[in-house]
């Protein structure tokens, strides 16, 4: 069980990572990976975002929408539970919690359109879906470790953007192309992990 | 006087030191192991070395004229990416997917980011991944060391890594022969002994500091060791020697900092094993080098030596 | 600046591509342009969950209160991508397999949105319908464009028929990750150079603007207090 | 008929909560909001520039909503900027003047020349902390275009070792000021007035000896001057522009040619 | 600060109106494309199964572990699902063996290799190979050179996915030594 | 507390073996006759500026006291030629600064000043007041008023006198030959210092590369009657610039290492040239203040390299002249040696105080290679003795980043240049690091 635990988390930020293999959340990735700190607090906040979002969006599909058949339902009630949610954290945040609100509050808004959290609470759906194994503390070990998945990619690309920053780079690529290139060459360094949870942890 | 005098800021002395200087140490210490490949793998091995070289520089002097920069082939650094790239590849490998290779690691890599050590991850080694997920079958088709003096011409055999590893058929190489490179694998990594050579001689001009190599390969045979494999086998086995000697040491990719060093050695040492061990593919020296190249910002950050004179509690 | 309906519709196929130009829905565009195939399918849902938010919500635009504005986006735009998602269920599973987790994603593509927000509750139905075509035709066309440079390149075919076979391999690696960034890379890098002699600028990360959220967003926060410090100095 | 209202009831329950807690929520925690200051920032042109006197615009924005400051402060939107801050406001637009950069040199190589022959980092700044910079005249300009890079505006054109602003294009934003090492850049009023190239401080032997035509100090100008509005000042002339007409009399009597009409440049 | 009754009242309405009025759409098109998509799905199901084993008609789940193909009453063949490890993690294969025990389909149930090489598996090229006589210990996977009997060519590039598919397959062979004679 | 001497000096970080060049080592200095005119700016020293003490027109003798300030950090100017002060003009110093200079025409008579005594130094305070009156300012390049660094403040004690004779420059032997020419006042010098100050011991620190001035040096210094306690000594440096930069030399013998921004005297330690040392110890005994200066005059443009004593304010263009003249045209001239050295702008400004050599290069040595793209090889990082990364320094003043300048510890830099010696792309670090420096100070101040 522990093992499997860790497989997953392992899995989901080196083998699945949502950005560099799944392609989620590649707005913020781009966005607001140029400074190391904007980088940490958005992934932070994601990583909260997708936690609570799972632990709610889960028990809502498994004992209500799938026992009456509204499994149809799926996008439209998780998509206003995430929204619902990050309201709600925001304005709690702000309110109780000022420090960490200035923190990370100014990210949170962004978060409620971002692919990754609605990914996240889909995703260990279909997981649980195929594999009878797959419950909720899957599912949350799940979504922490995308969290975690997405602020490694973060925190690394980060750190390559601010080396580049000051490059000499043709002018035609300057901007957002050269991002996507470095964020190629970062993709590339993460093809190497296939297979590598499964044959520790397997 | 006449003419103007010239000025500039302090100091006026350099060391005579140049980039250029530079590559022909490294160009000089990559001769031993040019010559182990075309020994080994025969005169294909020279072509294809030629042939990346010319790519890489033709790639070079292209890319600088269509960006309107000044030439640059004069440093020198493409034939050794070049060289190094030729190196990474087997000898079955079809040249114009080498030459495609020789153009991503200059274009892609290296001039997109403005040029040398601008770039952030290792040219050739990105190239070679680029090459291996593009063309798998042909990066891990392995010719029989002197195949080409044998008279049928479709000699390969698996490498000693996949052997071990999917336990696919082939005979594993003595240890001695391991050393001298008489066995599977690319270009310029089997043979250890030239490897070794050209390391020395690096090492004694002052080219590299031996501090990566020795805390790469270090980590690797503890890890070895630890794991209970044959540390002599793992450390001379794939590309381990040639990674560490020659592409964990490249200056652009790798840290700065003396204490960066030592941690990005050793963490590409932890990878690599971890690869072979646990990986889907049987080696990754490439994979560990390329991931560490990416970590180089960070590691630099938080490895930054204490200035002269401050005060300690404050780092 | 009234426009005419061919400049309503035409404007989101070049000036304003919502992919290389305002950056919008870069998720679905790296991963659904693995093929043609992909690309059209992903651009044809795209553009039905379009046109029938924009629709409705340049209807509604004026019941809609301001405070409950975003949820009530969502849950119209939800609604219509749950509709795709059961049209495509029950029509064509092959479509459904390979668009995958990114169907239901649909709704968080910030081109709708950001449609929504920008264009839809300005504009009267008619000018919204023309928008969300041509922006849904933009759209698919730029996916459309990337998934045949990445098939071709890939997998040495395009619409699933060989073309390269027998005299070029196919580079593998367009078709992974690292391909997908690559392409849409340069592709943006050729739309700016474009947009340049045109005089505009260069793209920049659309989701920004796009999104309701933007006063708040974390990426132009961060980059105003960056300058404010700078001014400071 | 379950299959039916089950869903539909589900998801506007879920609405019809969300509505109610989003609508209670954003009216009592609502942050209130300095509107003023930011209907005022919309109308500021965001160039940060910091020529106001405040940190960027931002902050010149809360001051004028909170009457710290005047409208008129800020040179980049010019007129047009104040006046609708202004009426917003509601208040006098008060005095407004367009101010614009102008190099107080013209020494090109046609007049001066180097010096020295300068190895090092190619920028002004640079060449400043070797052996004093470049030019032979110690006041001069250095055409090594560290204003020209400052400028957002593409006021500034360097060639033949000599920056000049184009006066039409400058707006005002100060940033050359700031960059050029030899402080050789200053504002003048936008109107039609004399400007004194010239920033020698040297005798008008001196300065003879290294620019052909840097001012001598010869006070041709101060002597034709009928409205007393330009006078040698630390070996050059000044004009004082609350007092010059822009007659051009200056300019026609200086025999070094480096006294200018605004308009002409 | 007052709670306007009003202010409140409104944007909650709108919104449950909103959700009322879209769910009800929903429903409704759930209703009318239920069982287009519900046949869709079985179908599909069964498409898989009748893929690797043509013959049968129809298919009966035994033990929760393989399927049982019938023609008219008549046991055809049998149907197993099998996993292996490959190259990017597990792979599920579908192997059709008939009732005289020899491979009538194979059919990649998922697999998260890499497209262009693992993914590859999944054209019938490679499937086909499985459609000949079994060999005594299974199929063996060879690299190059052409197969001979109870030989299978793996995919260029993919032989761990190729040994994975095989390895599934033989799998279900073996499962098939268990299970042939019940009805 | 007892002191040790180290056998060896200890380790220091970073450095370059540069080229060593010491042409000039083995010649006797020659003495340079007066020349038709000096130049005496009214700035050769750190700290306030002078104000003239006499007017054009007036007659000046040798030694007198031309210009003065009342700062604490200045220092006095003497008339080095007697004569009439012929004009007041603002002159360029080799930094580019430009400052007012008295113009004295010689009349060729070096009359002495009738008012020169011998000052009486019996305590500390005499000892400062006379380096004050004397016109010393340290004399190893930095020009840094002596008077104020021999004034120890209250509270504090200094343990350890270095004398430094460390000499890394290339080129330059002005010191070398100081201590071979002038070793009794070298070792007079010492004493004085050393038994007013209290100081429990001397260290005279010599590169390794002149062994002559070693052996010289000892023979002195362990000499039992002067040095009973044989509290001064002689330990050779490994000689690998920069070895002479004071806190490289406070490490290499003493171990200790000074704060950021704090002096030698705040680790105990108090560090002099060796010729500041000698000419307090000459100035002591004759009364005579600082008028003339041993410089070396080397480079390839020189036809004859040797040292000069010539009198202060002298033009670089008469002293080269009066050795010989240049061989070739010079292309680049320097003030100092090669990697500290100033560049000039001609050879018409003067000889100042703090002078130790003029360097002449011709065309081949004055050419530089144009810088090309870092390399990142991390030798600027491994030869920085102040353990600094300078091509990152070098990004961030190039991008203006004060905020990173001053996390990475950019005023730490001393300038020496060993990293630009090293670097293979021959980046400009230390300029742009002077950049830097000066982007920090302004925004200090705001
Ligand atoms: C520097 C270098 C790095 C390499 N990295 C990898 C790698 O990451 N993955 C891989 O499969 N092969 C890599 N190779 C090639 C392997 O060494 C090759 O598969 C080898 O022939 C297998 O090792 P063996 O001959 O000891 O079995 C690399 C080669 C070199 C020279
Ligand atoms: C990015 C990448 C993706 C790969 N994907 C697969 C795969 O899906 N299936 C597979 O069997 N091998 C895959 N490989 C492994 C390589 O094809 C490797 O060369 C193989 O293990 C050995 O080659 P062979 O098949 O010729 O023996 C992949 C390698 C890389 C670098
Ligand atoms: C890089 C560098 C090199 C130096 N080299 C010497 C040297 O060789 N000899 C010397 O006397 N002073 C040298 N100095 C100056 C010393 O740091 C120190 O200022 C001087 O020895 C103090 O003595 P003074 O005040 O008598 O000049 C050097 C300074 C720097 C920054
Ligand atoms: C010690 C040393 C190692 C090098 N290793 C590589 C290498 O592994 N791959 C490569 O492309 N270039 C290598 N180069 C060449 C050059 O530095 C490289 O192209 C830079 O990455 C370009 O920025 C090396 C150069 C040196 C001096
Ligand atoms: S930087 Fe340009 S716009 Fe600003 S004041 Fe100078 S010339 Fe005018
Ligand atoms: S005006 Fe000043 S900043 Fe501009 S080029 Fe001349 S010296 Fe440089
Ligand atoms: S020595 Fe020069 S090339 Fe090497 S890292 Fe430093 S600046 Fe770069
Ligand atoms: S000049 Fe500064 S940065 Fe360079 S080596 Fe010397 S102390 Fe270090
Ligand atoms: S499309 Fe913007 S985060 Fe995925």
């Amino acid at each position: 069980m522990i093992k499997g635990l860790i497989a997953i988390f392992l899995a989901s930020i080196l083998t699945e990572n949502y950005v560099l293999n799944k392609f989620l959340g590649i707005c913020p990735f781009l966005g607001v990976s140029k400074k190391l700190d904007t980088a940490t607090g958005m992934s932070v906040a994601v990583t909260v975002v997708m936690v609570i979002a799972t632990a709610a969006t889960w028990p809502i599909y498994t004992y209500v929408l799938q026992p009456s058949g509204l499994e149809y339902l799926q996008t439209i009630v998780f998509i206003l539970i995430i929204a619902a949610l990050v309201q709600m954290i925001e304005i709690i945040l702000r309110k109780y919690i000022p420090s960490l609100y200035n923190a990370l509050g100014i990210y949170l808004p962004l978060i409620t359109t971002n692919c990754a959290v609605l990914g996240v609470t889909v995703l260990v759906i279909e997981k649980g879906q195929a594999d009878a194994s797959f419950g909720f503390v899957q599912a949350m070990v799940n979504a922490f470790g995308s969290g975690i998945g997405f602020l490694v990619a973060m925190v690394l690309f980060a750190g390559i953007r601010e080396r580049i920053e000051n490059n000499d780079i043709p002018k035609s690529l300057r901007g957002l192309p050269i991002t996507l290139v470095a964020a190629s060459l970062t993709a590339v360094s993460f093809l190497g992990f296939q297979g590598l949870v499964e044959g520790m942890l397997g | 006087m006449a003419d103007k005098l010239i000025v500039s800021s302090s100091p006026h002395f350099r060391s005579g030191i140049t980039t250029r200087k530079i590559m022909l140490d490294v160009i000089a210490a990559l001769f031993p192991s040019v010559i182990a490949a075309v020994i080994l793998f025969g005169p294909q091995a020279l072509f294809l070395i030629a042939v990346s070289v010319f790519t890489c520089v033709a790639s070079e002097y292209i890319s600088r004229r269509i960006m309107k920069r000044e030439n640059t082939i004069g440093d020198l650094s493409a034939v050794v990416t070049g060289i190094l790239l030729a190196f990474n590849v087997p000898v079955g490998i079809n040249p114009f997917a080498l030459a495609f290779g020789g153009v991503a690691a200059i274009v892609v890599v290296k001039q997109m980011f403005g040029g040398i050590g601008q770039n952030f991850v290792n040219p050739a080694l990105t190239a070679r991944i680029i090459l291996m997920s593009s063309f798998p079958s042909q990066m891990s088709t392995w010719a029989v060391p002197f195949y080409y003096l044998h008279q049928t011409d479709a000699m390969t055999t698996a490498s000693p890594l996949n052997i071990l590893k999917t336990g696919a058929d082939g005979t594993m190489p003595t240890l001695l022969n391991m050393f001298v490179g008489v066995r599977a694998g690319c270009l310029g990594e089997t043979c250890s002994v030239a490897l070794i050579l050209g390391g020395v001689y690096l090492v004694l001009r002052k080219v590299i500091s031996p501090v990566i190599p020795v805390c790469y390969v270090g980590t690797a045979a503890l890890i070895s060791l630890i794991a209970g494999r044959n540390v002599a086998f793992d450390v001379l086995a794939g590309g381990l020697l040639l990674g560490a000697i020659f592409m964990a040491t490249d200056y652009a990719t790798s840290p700065i900092t003396f204490r960066g060093k030592i941690v990005y050695a050793v963490g590409a040492g932890i990878i690599t094993m971890l690869i072979r061990i646990y990986g889907a593919l049987p080696e990754g020296v490439s994979f560990s080098i390329i991931l560490m190249n990416i970590m180089v910002p960070h590691i630099e950050r938080l490895t930054r030596p204490r200035a002269f004179g401050k005060e300690r509690a404050k780092q | 600046m009234a426009k005419t309906p061919w400049q309503e519709f035409s404007k989101g196929l070049i000036k304003e591509n919502p992919v290389l130009r305002l950056v919008l829905g870069t998720c679905a565009t790296l991963a659904l342009s693995t093929s043609a195939n992909n690309a059209i399918g992903m651009g044809l849902a795209t553009t039905f969950v379009l046109v029938g938010s924009n629709t409705t919500i340049s209807l509604l635009r004026k019941v809609i209160p301001d405070r409950v504005r975003i949820p009530c986006y969502i849950t119209l735009i939800a609604a219509f991508v749950t509709i795709v998602q059961m049209l495509i269920e029950a029509f064509s599973p092959d479509l459904k397999a390979a668009l995958g987790i990114f169907l239901p994603l649909i709704v968080v593509n910030c081109i709708i949105l950001g449609r929504a927000e920008m264009f839809a509750n300005k504009n009267k139905v008619l000018p919204s319908i023309l928008d969300a075509l041509g922006m849904g035709a933009g759209f698919t066309a730029a996916l459309l464009s990337m998934g045949i440079i990445r098939e071709l390149l890939g997998s040495g075919t395009v619409f699933g028929l060989p073309v390269t076979a027998g005299f070029l391999d196919p580079i593998i690696i367009f078709l992974l990750p690292p391909g997908g960034f690559f392409v849409f890379g340069l592709l943006i890098a050729v739309a700016n150079k474009l947009a340049e002699r045109k005089g505009g600028a260069p793209a920049e990360l659309g989701c920004c603007a796009g999104c309701p959220f933007s006063a708040a967003c974390a990426g132009q926060s961060a980059q105003k207090e960056d300058e404010k410090e700078e001014t400071a100095k | 008929m379950n299959e039916i209202l089950n869903p539909v009831l589900l998801v506007a329950g879920i609405g019809l909560l969300a509505g109610l807690i989003l609508a209670v929520v954003s009216i009592v925690m609502a942050v209130p909001k300095d509107e003023k200051a930011e209907a005022i920032r919309a109308m500021l042109p965001g160039a940060n520039c910091g020529a106001c006197g405040f940190s960027g615009c931002d902050g010149y924005a809360k001051a004028l909503s909170s009457g710290e400051a005047k409208p008129g402060l800020c040179p980049v939107g010019g007129a047009a900027v104040t006046k609708s801050i202004s009426e917003y406001l509601g208040c006098d637009a008060g005095e407004t003047e367009t101010k614009v950069a102008v190099v107080h040199c013209l020494g090109s190589y046609d007049f001066t020349s180097d010096k020295v022959n300068y190895e090092g980092i190619r920028t002004c700044a640079g060449a400043a902390i070797v052996a004093g910079g470049v030019a032979s005249c110690q006041y001069g300009c250095m055409g090594l275009g560290d204003c020209m890079r400052a400028c957002e505006y593409g006021a500034i054109t360097v060639s033949n070792g000599l920056a000049v602003i184009d006066p039409k294009l400058c707006r005002g934003c100060s940033k050359c000021i700031q960059a050029c090492p030899k402080h050789l850049i200053h504002f003048v009023p936008f109107w039609q007035q004399a400007v004194v190239l010239c920033s020698n401080c040297d005798k008008g032997a001196d300065t003879n000896r290294i620019c052909k035509t840097g001012c001598i100090a010869c006070k041709k100008c101060e002597r034709t001057c009928r409205f007393d509005a330009i006078h040698v000042v630390d070996n050059h002339a000044v004009v004082d522009t609350a007092k010059c007409t822009g007659c051009g009399e200056c300019a026609k009597a200086c025999p070094r040619h480096c006294i200018k009409m605004l308009a002409d440049m | 600060m007052k709670l306007n009754v009003k202010e409140v009242a409104r944007p909650a309405l709108t919104l449950f109106v909103i959700c009322f009025v879209m769910t009800l759409l929903l429903a409704l098109t759930h209703q009318l494309t239920k069982n287009q998509a519900e046949q869709i799905k079985r179908q599909s199901e069964a498409q898989s199964q009748k893929m690797v084993l043509t013959e049968a008609t129809s298919f009966e789940t035994k033990d929760n572990a393989y399927a049982v193909g019938k023609n008219g009453g008549k046991v055809v063949g049998y149907v197993f699902t099998t996993k292996s490890k490959s190259y990017g993690g597990d792979i599920s294969v579908m192997t059709g063996v008939s009732k005289a025990g020899k491979v009538t389909g194979v059919v990649i149930l998922s697999s998260n290799d890499t497209p262009g090489l693992g993914l590859n598996a999944e054209k019938d090229s490679f499937r086909d190979q499985y459609k000949q006589a079994v060999p005594q210990n299974g199929f063996t996977v060879i690299k190059s050179g052409t197969a001979k009997s109870g030989q299978i060519e793996a995919l260029t590039g993919a032989t761990i996915t190729s040994k994975a598919v095989t390895s599934c397959v033989n799998q279900a062979l073996a499962a098939y030594q268990k299970v042939k004679g019940g009805d | 507390m007892e002191l040790n001497f180290p056998a060896v000096p200890f380790r220091t970080h970073g450095g370059a073996d540069v080229p060593h060049k010491k042409n000039t080592a083995h010649i006797e200095s020659a003495v340079m006759p007066p020349p038709a005119q000096v130049v005496l700016p009214m700035q050769q020293h750190v700290g306030a500026p002078c104000a003239p003490l006499v007017k054009v027109g007036d007659a000046v003798a040798v030694g007198q006291k031309i210009a003065d300030s009342k700062a604490f950090v200045s220092a006095p100017i003497h008339a080095s030629v007697s004569g009439k002060v012929s004009a007041v003009r603002k002159v360029m110093l080799p930094g580019g600064q430009y400052t007012d200079a008295l113009v004295i025409d010689s009349d060729g008579q070096m009359t002495p000043f009738s008012g020169i005594r011998p000052p009486v130094v019996e305590t500390a305070e005499d000892l400062v007041a006379a380096a004050r009156e004397s016109g010393l300012v340290g004399l190893g390049g930095a020009g840094f008023p002596a008077h104020v660094k021999l004034k120890i403040p209250e509270g504090k004690h200094i343990d350890t006198l270095i004398v430094n004779v460390a000499e890394c420059e290339p080129y330059i032997t002005a010191d070398h030959r100081e201590a071979l020419e002038d070793s009794w006042a070298v070792l007079s010098g010492v004493y004085m210092i050393r038994d007013l100050l209290h100081v429990d011991r001397v260290i005279i620190a010599v590169e390794n590369n002149k062994p002559d001035v070693i052996a010289e040096l000892k023979k002195i210094a362990d000499n039992p009657e002067r040095d009973p306690e044989d509290r001064v000594r002689v330990l050779a440096l490994r000689a690998r610039y920069p070895q002479g930069a004071e806190k490289v030399l406070v490490k290499a013998c003493t171990d200790r290492e000074i704060p950021i921004g704090k002096l030698p005297a705040d680790v105990g330690c108090l560090v002099m040239n060796v010729t500041s040392v000698a000419f307090l110890a000459k100035y002591i005994k004759t009364g005579v203040p600082l008028v003339n200066k041993r410089v070396t005059i080397d480079g390839s443009a020189i036809a004859n390299p040797q040292n000069v004593i010539d009198p202060i304010g002298t033009k670089i263009a008469d002293v080269i002249a009066f050795t010989g003249g240049y061989k070739t045209e010079p292309k680049k001239m320097l003030m100092g040696g090669p990697m500290m050295g100033l560049a000039l702008a001609s050879d018409q400004l003067p000889i100042l105080k703090q002078n130790n050599g003029i360097l002449a290069f011709d065309e081949a040595e004055a050419r530089l290679d144009e810088p090309t793209a870092c390399i990142r090889c991390g030798r600027c990082v491994s030869g920085c003795p102040m353990q600094l990364i300078p091509t990152q320094l070098e990004q961030f003043s190039n991008a203006k980043n004060v905020p990173k300048l001053i996390e990475y510890d950019v005023m730490d830099c001393m300038e020496c240049g060993t990293c630009v010696f090293n670097c293979p792309a021959g980046r400009p670090l230390v300029q742009a690091i002077r950049l830097g420096k000066a982007m920090v100070k302004a925004g200090g101040k705001k």
